[in-house]
């Protein structure tokens, strides 16, 4: 095999950041080729680089062994890469086939060929197994379509060098295994694939060789992923050595603290009853589309509730918006962090701080500088959020890093009872993580009541002390730790479980609350 | 024959000059027993539209007073194909070439003749009170972007000039916009530019602006006995200021009639149509120069 | 998980069409309703002369309108259009006079409108200028060009031929209704049927996406203000013809009309959404008003009040339409 | 990767700072470089009257871009100020009139001043109109309720107390001056250093990440726009006691003069960004603008070219500055 895509030396600054440090490797034609590294280490950088989005301030890159000068996407388009990013890039008020074939749309006598477009878009997503219409507006579609039609997207390009950024960060499983059989297919049709993710049995599946990179250096290239064992993985990448990332501990559960009764809204199907105890994880489990965002949405007064009460410690929560209930002590963390988390412009620590100065940051009328401050360094530190300084724009972090900061937010809040965190673990590295896991432990560990949703089964079966499983906008089953199985919760989750469960494991959700 | 309904039209409806006019109209429209639509016409093109508007209800003519004396030719022509009659009231309409529209009769006001007025107001002032010319400064409240606005200071320029004022102490303030605040600022800038002056003298297109350099005035401690302000319209604005218990800089106005402008073109275009008689094809007013003294004369003498 | 929820435009089921069929169809059905109760009370407003005045009446505004449309469906914005008609038309006016050449006139007057809107075009997408600045400064600009070609003064125009232009008539239709007519065609056709406009919502539902996609956003951007330019201009050139004199001073305000015609008709000010059969309703409901609060003599302070009023109510309603659509 | 990086928090390198430092100042700095060099050259420039003169003359402008700034951080827009200065005035006049207590004219204009404001508020906030017709609306009605009120006539105002209001001096300032002057302190210190102001911003970077925040966005917006309205009444007022008269006319146009002073100071339309700072220089740059060219005696027609060419320059300025920054 030749290296058909070669790095070189590549190097690219930002202010206060040296984002990529002389990064250099090379990816094969019917590869695989699997980026790993902490958040923030320069792996979408370097994407951005190949995809003509960046110039790179030093170095080389060379595709099927040319020298390419990308000065724009549509460079890199037209050299045969295509790139799936991280942030998905796509037109909410077009449709899916618009979006697919943006830039290239099919004309005839000068004019859009809708119908061509159409069935050319409905031929592709029908041939790798998704089920979507090519007329649905992007804008009416779950994160999980709108990546799926991102990937979509990329493939119709028909590009030699492929490049995934965490594709799989807000995909479920369903989804998961047509992006794998996907990637495989193009590895069989002779393409350069590259794929990061943060999810190591991901790469051990899917990728043939890969790269590590830690603060926008490159630390190792292993040219046979299959032999290094996951432990190496790890500690290449985030320094240190980690054993157990869900570092779950027993801890005894006090009284029912939370109770969710009879919560009625749309898209959940019927009333829905739940409750946790005081120090308990309860973890949400369900396929993409589910309703478990939806119901936490309701309980948190983001949407318009059409029956149900929400009681904590006895009383009853008021229903006027988000307000009333972090004032009550119940915190979300938002599961699209572009869209509901982040206030773009705002630096890091104003995107920390945002919502604790309702009552702690505050002196009277007024703000509380120094304290602002010493908090939001106190979570950059704890939670490794890397970043030049507290004033950088939170837009220019990584990712993940971005993810972190939401995070820090929801920690931060003083008068946390109940902390909601939907998908938190979402394009974060494993090393932060473990430091996310640990710190949901502290909190339960100080009585609170932690729900957490998550599409990634070993995530929730780790971290929780319970599990709830939901289908099609209901709760449909439940499970203690001990019976938490992947196979159980999957026969819950799945539509077609038809024979059923043991009574032991599975309670009438309603019968508990 | 049908009811006769003639229109109104105004460039702009907000000023207390057309307002008047309206009234007046209204008057006339009640004496006679015709019908009376009143349309404020701010640009050519809401001048177009409203004449076809009156076309569709059925009106027999209109007198307008145009945004524009170079709208004369679309307003002949869309009269004519509308089968409308027209009388100009204040602006006499011109054609392409600036000659004067023949086929449509005027009444109005020569604002190069007003603005003479003003400046020998001014001038017969500055002798009453025995100033030397070469110590008086004469603030242009200048707005040229409007052409009658020009017209009406070149006039009153022209008439300082004619009697022996130094024309290197007539300065130009020019305004961003027609209102007060406008005149105040750029008037502001004169007398910064100026202080060399012991005494003022300031013109403009209408009422307004010189009440802005009248109050720029006032800020630099130069009142009543060092200012003399003379305007142009006699409305409202004038005879707050010329009513205050105290003199102020405003000095004067030349007022011009409303009332005759309002109600006898109007009067003049039922006459034609009704077949009682062809108005005359142009009929200039004159303005009087009101002042404290002789205000309820003036008003009076205007029939206001 | 069934089919429907993975698959949320696959034939839903028969409230929703209707519902969407409601959305599409409620501005227009709404002014039908509006024209039809006009026409049964208001003397004279439902008759030929009536009908064709008011359509002349929003020629100029509903030419312009349609590549406003364009313009901020790709998120950017136009305040110069007053100045580029009242520029046109003079600078038209001036050519007609001096050479005598209908098509002199016409050609200088369109070349300009296309260089003042390449001008903003590069002002915004290349050199980044923020397009409310931008717009802001050629209109002061080129204001201020109108005023100084013509010394401030009203250009006259005597040339039969080019009034013709504003005046002639085809079926009882006057030319500038007809041209308006070709532009709400083209312009349609451009933003429906074309690459062009597709291209056109993507930069304005998400540059970025666009750019990406390979889409040469930039150009595109000028290439829009070009056309906005042209046609503006167009319409400076029927302007006076109709009004046979090239006036400085005209238009002023215009910008705010197009732009509020626009957004009555449901384009969003936040880029990625147009729908030219809107804006077209847009145009007629801000034309009625005017001609029906004429027609029924409304005094003229009054008439501020009853346009503001019904400004609000047809958003509001458009409002409540959308409302059921949130979630 | 040297240790800044690691360790994040830490304090930044020298290049940084300075780059930060150039992006904050540059702009005030530009400023003064301006003023002296005009110092030096124009002729009665820096003179105490001619400076004074200057502030007087963005007095108005100044203290309604103060709450304008405050509007487009939070991603809406008003044009209806132009509209409230002249209706706040024209009703205290009258009501001065005819009360003879001023205090009960302040009030009035005032209270007006703020309905209109949480008016504006509540249809955008709660009946989500869009902020750009929603204020077109209010803009309209104002202004008509303004002419209907006076008759359209200027409302003369006698009383010596209300007079003093706009022209009394302390230690050579006119009030208005230093009323402009507390307003961008309070709303200096309102934007930086409260709740009200992080809140402001945080609904104009992302309203829905406010919301699920816990910030109250729809009432917030409703204060803003009350507080812009209270703000603006009060600019009206001055004004109306500057010139002894409420004029219904007053003050068109105005909008857009605040707009693009806030806009030149880097106030972003996208929302979420503003600095009053910027915002004062943006105020001053129009002012001296202004200033100078007619102290220059620039003929009218050309002062409208320059007034496009220098909004131009100073956009293009700042633009230059932040391009360093991009990619
Ligand atoms: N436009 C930018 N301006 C300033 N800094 C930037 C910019 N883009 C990226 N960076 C910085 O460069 C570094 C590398 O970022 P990059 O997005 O490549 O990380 P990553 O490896 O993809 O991380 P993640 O796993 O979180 O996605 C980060 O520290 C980030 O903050
Ligand atoms: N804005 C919307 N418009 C239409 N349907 C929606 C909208 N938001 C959610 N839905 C639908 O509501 C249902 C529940 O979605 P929800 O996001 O709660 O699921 P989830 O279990 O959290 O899964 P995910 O992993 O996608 O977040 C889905 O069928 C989804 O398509
Ligand atoms: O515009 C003016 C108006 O103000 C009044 O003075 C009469 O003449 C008109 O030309
Ligand atoms: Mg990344
Ligand atoms: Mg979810």
């Amino acid at each position: 095999m030749t290296a058909y895509l070669q790095f070189d030396q590549v190097c690219k600054f930002f202010p206060g950041v040296k984002a990529l440090n002389g990064v250099s490797f090379s990816a094969h034609a019917g590869q695989v080729h699997g980026l790993l590294g902490e958040n923030g280490a320069g792996k979408s950088t370097l994407l951005k680089i190949l995809g003509g989005q960046y110039k790179p301030d030093g170095g080389r890159l060379l595709v099927g062994g040319t020298e390419r000068h990308f000065t724009s996407a549509k460079d890199a388009i037209q050299a045969g890469v295509s790139i799936i990013h991280q942030e998905l890039q796509y037109v909410p008020e077009l449709t899916v086939a618009e979006n697919v074939l943006l830039g290239r749309m099919p004309t005839r006598f000068g004019l859009l060929d809708k119908p061509k477009a159409h069935r050319i878009v409905a031929e592709k997503l029908a041939a790798i197994g998704v089920d979507l219409s090519p007329d649905a507006k992007l804008i009416d579609l779950s994160i999980a379509q709108r990546q799926m039609v991102e990937i979509c997207k990329a493939i119709m390009q028909d590009a030699q060098v492929i490049a995934f950024d965490e594709p799989t960060s807000s995909l479920s499983h369903r989804e998961t295994e047509i992006l794998f059989r996907l990637v495989k297919e193009l590895r069989a049709e002779g393409r350069t694939l590259i794929y990061i993710s943060h999810r190591l049995e991901e790469l051990y599946e899917l990728c043939d060789a890969c790269t590590i990179f830690r603060d926008g250096r490159k630390i190792v290239t292993h040219d046979v992923m299959g032999d290094v064992p996951r432990e190496r993985l790890i500690s290449d990448m985030v320094g240190r050595e980690l054993s157990d990332i869900y570092d779950y501990r027993e801890r005894p559960h006090g009284e029912e603290r939370l109770k969710v009764d009879g919560l009625n809204g749309k898209h959940v199907k019927g009333p829905q009853s739940f409750s946790v105890r005081g120090g308990e994880v309860l973890g949400f489990f369900g396929l993409v589309g589910a309703g478990r965002s939806e119901l936490m949405r309701l309980m948190y007064n983001a949407d318009p509730r059409s029956a149900g009460t929400v009681t904590l410690d006895g009383a009853t929560v008021a229903t006027g918006g988000p307000s009333d209930a972090i004032a009550a002590g119940i915190v979300l963390c938002p599961e699209d962090r572009k869209e509901q988390g982040i206030l773009a412009t705002a630096s890091v620590a104003e995107n920390i701080n945002i919502s604790v100065r309702r009552n702690d940051l505050r002196a009277g009328l007024f703000l509380r500088h120094k304290q602002e401050a010493a908090l939001a360094d106190e979570f950059i530190a704890r939670l490794r959020i890397k970043t030049p300084n507290r004033q950088q724009e939170i837009r220019l972090l990584s990712g993940g890093n971005q993810q972190k900061v939401i995070l820090a937010r929801w920690l931060a809040e003083p008068g946390l009872k109940v902390l909601i965190l939907d998908e938190p673990t979402r394009g974060i590295d494993v090393g932060a993580k473990n430091d996310i896991y640990r710190i949901i432990h502290e909190v339960a560990e100080r009585g609170c009541c932690v729900i957490v949703i998550s599409s990634e089964l070993p995530e929730v079966l780790g971290i929780s002390d319970r599990v709830i499983v939901m289908r099609e906008g209901e709760i449909c089953g439940e499970l203690p730790r001990a019976q938490a199985t992947e196979t159980e919760v999957l026969r819950l989750a799945l539509p077609d479980s038809s024979a059923p469960a043991p009574a032991a494991y599975i309670e009438n959700p309603r019968s508990i609350a | 024959a049908d009811p006769v309904k003639i229109g109104f039209l105004v460039k702009q409806a907000e000023e207390p000059w057309f307002q008047d006019e309206w009234r007046y109209a209204e008057q006339a429209a009640k004496d006679k027993g015709f019908t009376l639509v009143k349309i404020g016409v701010p640009n050519g093109e809401k001048m177009m539209a409203a004449i076809d508007n009156l076309a569709a209800q059925k009106a027999q003519g209109f007198v307008i007073c145009a945004p524009d004396v170079k709208l004369g030719k679309a307003v002949e022509r869309s009269a004519k194909r509308n089968n409308l009659k027209v009388i100009s009231v204040d602006d006499r309409l011109v054609d392409g070439g600036g000659k004067p529209i023949e086929s449509i009769p005027h009444m109005g006001i020569s604002g190069y003749a007003i603005g003479k007025q003003v400046g020998e107001g001014i001038i017969a002032e500055i002798k009453a009170r025995k100033w030397s010319m070469a110590d008086v400064g004469a603030i242009r409240v200048a707005y040229d972007q409007l052409p009658t606005a020009k017209e009406r200071t070149m006039g009153a320029v022209d008439a300082l000039k004619a009697a022996g004022f130094p024309a290197a102490n007539i300065i130009d303030a020019p305004q961003a916009k027609t209102d007060t605040e406008n005149a105040f600022n750029a008037a502001n800038i004169a007398l910064t530019k100026n202080a060399k002056f012991k005494h003022w003298v300031a013109f403009g297109l209408n009422d307004e602006a010189v009440l802005g350099a009248v109050r720029a005035a006032e800020g630099r401690g130069i009142k009543a006995d060092s200012m003399v302000g003379v305007g142009i319209g006699g409305a409202k604005a004038a005879e707050n200021e010329l009513s205050k218990p105290a003199a102020t800089g405003f000095f004067g106005s030349v007022m011009i009639s409303a009332k005759e402008h309002g109600y006898q073109t109007s009067v003049n275009l039922y006459n034609w149509i009704t077949g009682k008689g062809v108005p005359p094809a142009e009929v200039l007013t004159k303005g009087m120069l009101m002042t404290r003294a002789n205000q309820a004369d003036v008003r009076k003498a205007m029939g206001q | 998980m069934n089919v429907s929820q993975l698959n949320p435009a696959a034939p839903t089921s028969r409230p929703l069409i209707s519902r969407q069929w409601l959305s599409e169809y409620s501005m227009p059905l709404a002014y039908v309703v509006l024209f039809a109760v006009l026409a049964a009370t208001v003397e004279n407003f439902f008759s030929l002369t009536n009908v064709v005045g008011l359509m002349l009446s929003v020629a100029q505004i509903g030419m312009v309108a349609c590549t406003m449309m364009l313009c901020l469906a790709s998120r950017d914005f136009d305040l110069s259009v007053g100045s580029t008609i009242a520029f046109a038309g003079v600078l038209g006016a001036i050519v007609m006079e001096q050479s005598g050449s209908v098509t002199l006139a016409i050609g200088a007057g369109l070349a300009a409108g296309a260089l003042i809107g390449a001008c903003n075009g590069v002002l915004i997408a290349y050199l980044r200028v923020n397009a409310l600045i931008a717009t802001l400064a050629t209109m002061l600009m080129v204001r201020g060009l109108a005023f100084i070609v013509s010394k401030g003064q009203a250009v006259g125009i005597n040339s039969d031929a080019f009034i013709a232009f504003g005046d002639e008539r085809f079926f009882g239709m006057p030319l500038p209704v007809l041209v308006c007519g070709l532009c709400f065609l083209v312009f349609g056709v451009l933003l429906n049927q074309t690459v062009f406009g597709r291209n056109t919502l993507a930069i304005g539902g998400n540059p970025e996406a666009a750019r990406l996609a390979g889409v040469r956003v930039e150009r595109l951007r000028v290439w829009i203000f070009l056309l906005q330019g042209l046609v503006t201009a167009m319409a400076g050139l029927i302007l006076a013809s109709r009004i046979t004199s090239g006036q400085p001073n005209a238009a002023q305000g215009f910008e705010l009309d197009v732009i509020s015609a626009c957004v009555l008709g449901g384009v969003s000010l936040q880029g990625g959404k147009a729908r030219i059969f809107g804006v077209l309703i847009g145009v007629l409901i801000m034309g009625t008003v005017e001609n029906v609060m004429n027609l029924m003599d409304v005094d003229a302070f009054y008439q501020y009040l009853m346009r503001g009023v019904i400004l609000l109510v047809a958003v509001l309603l458009d409002q409540l339409k959308t409302r059921g659509e949130r979630r």
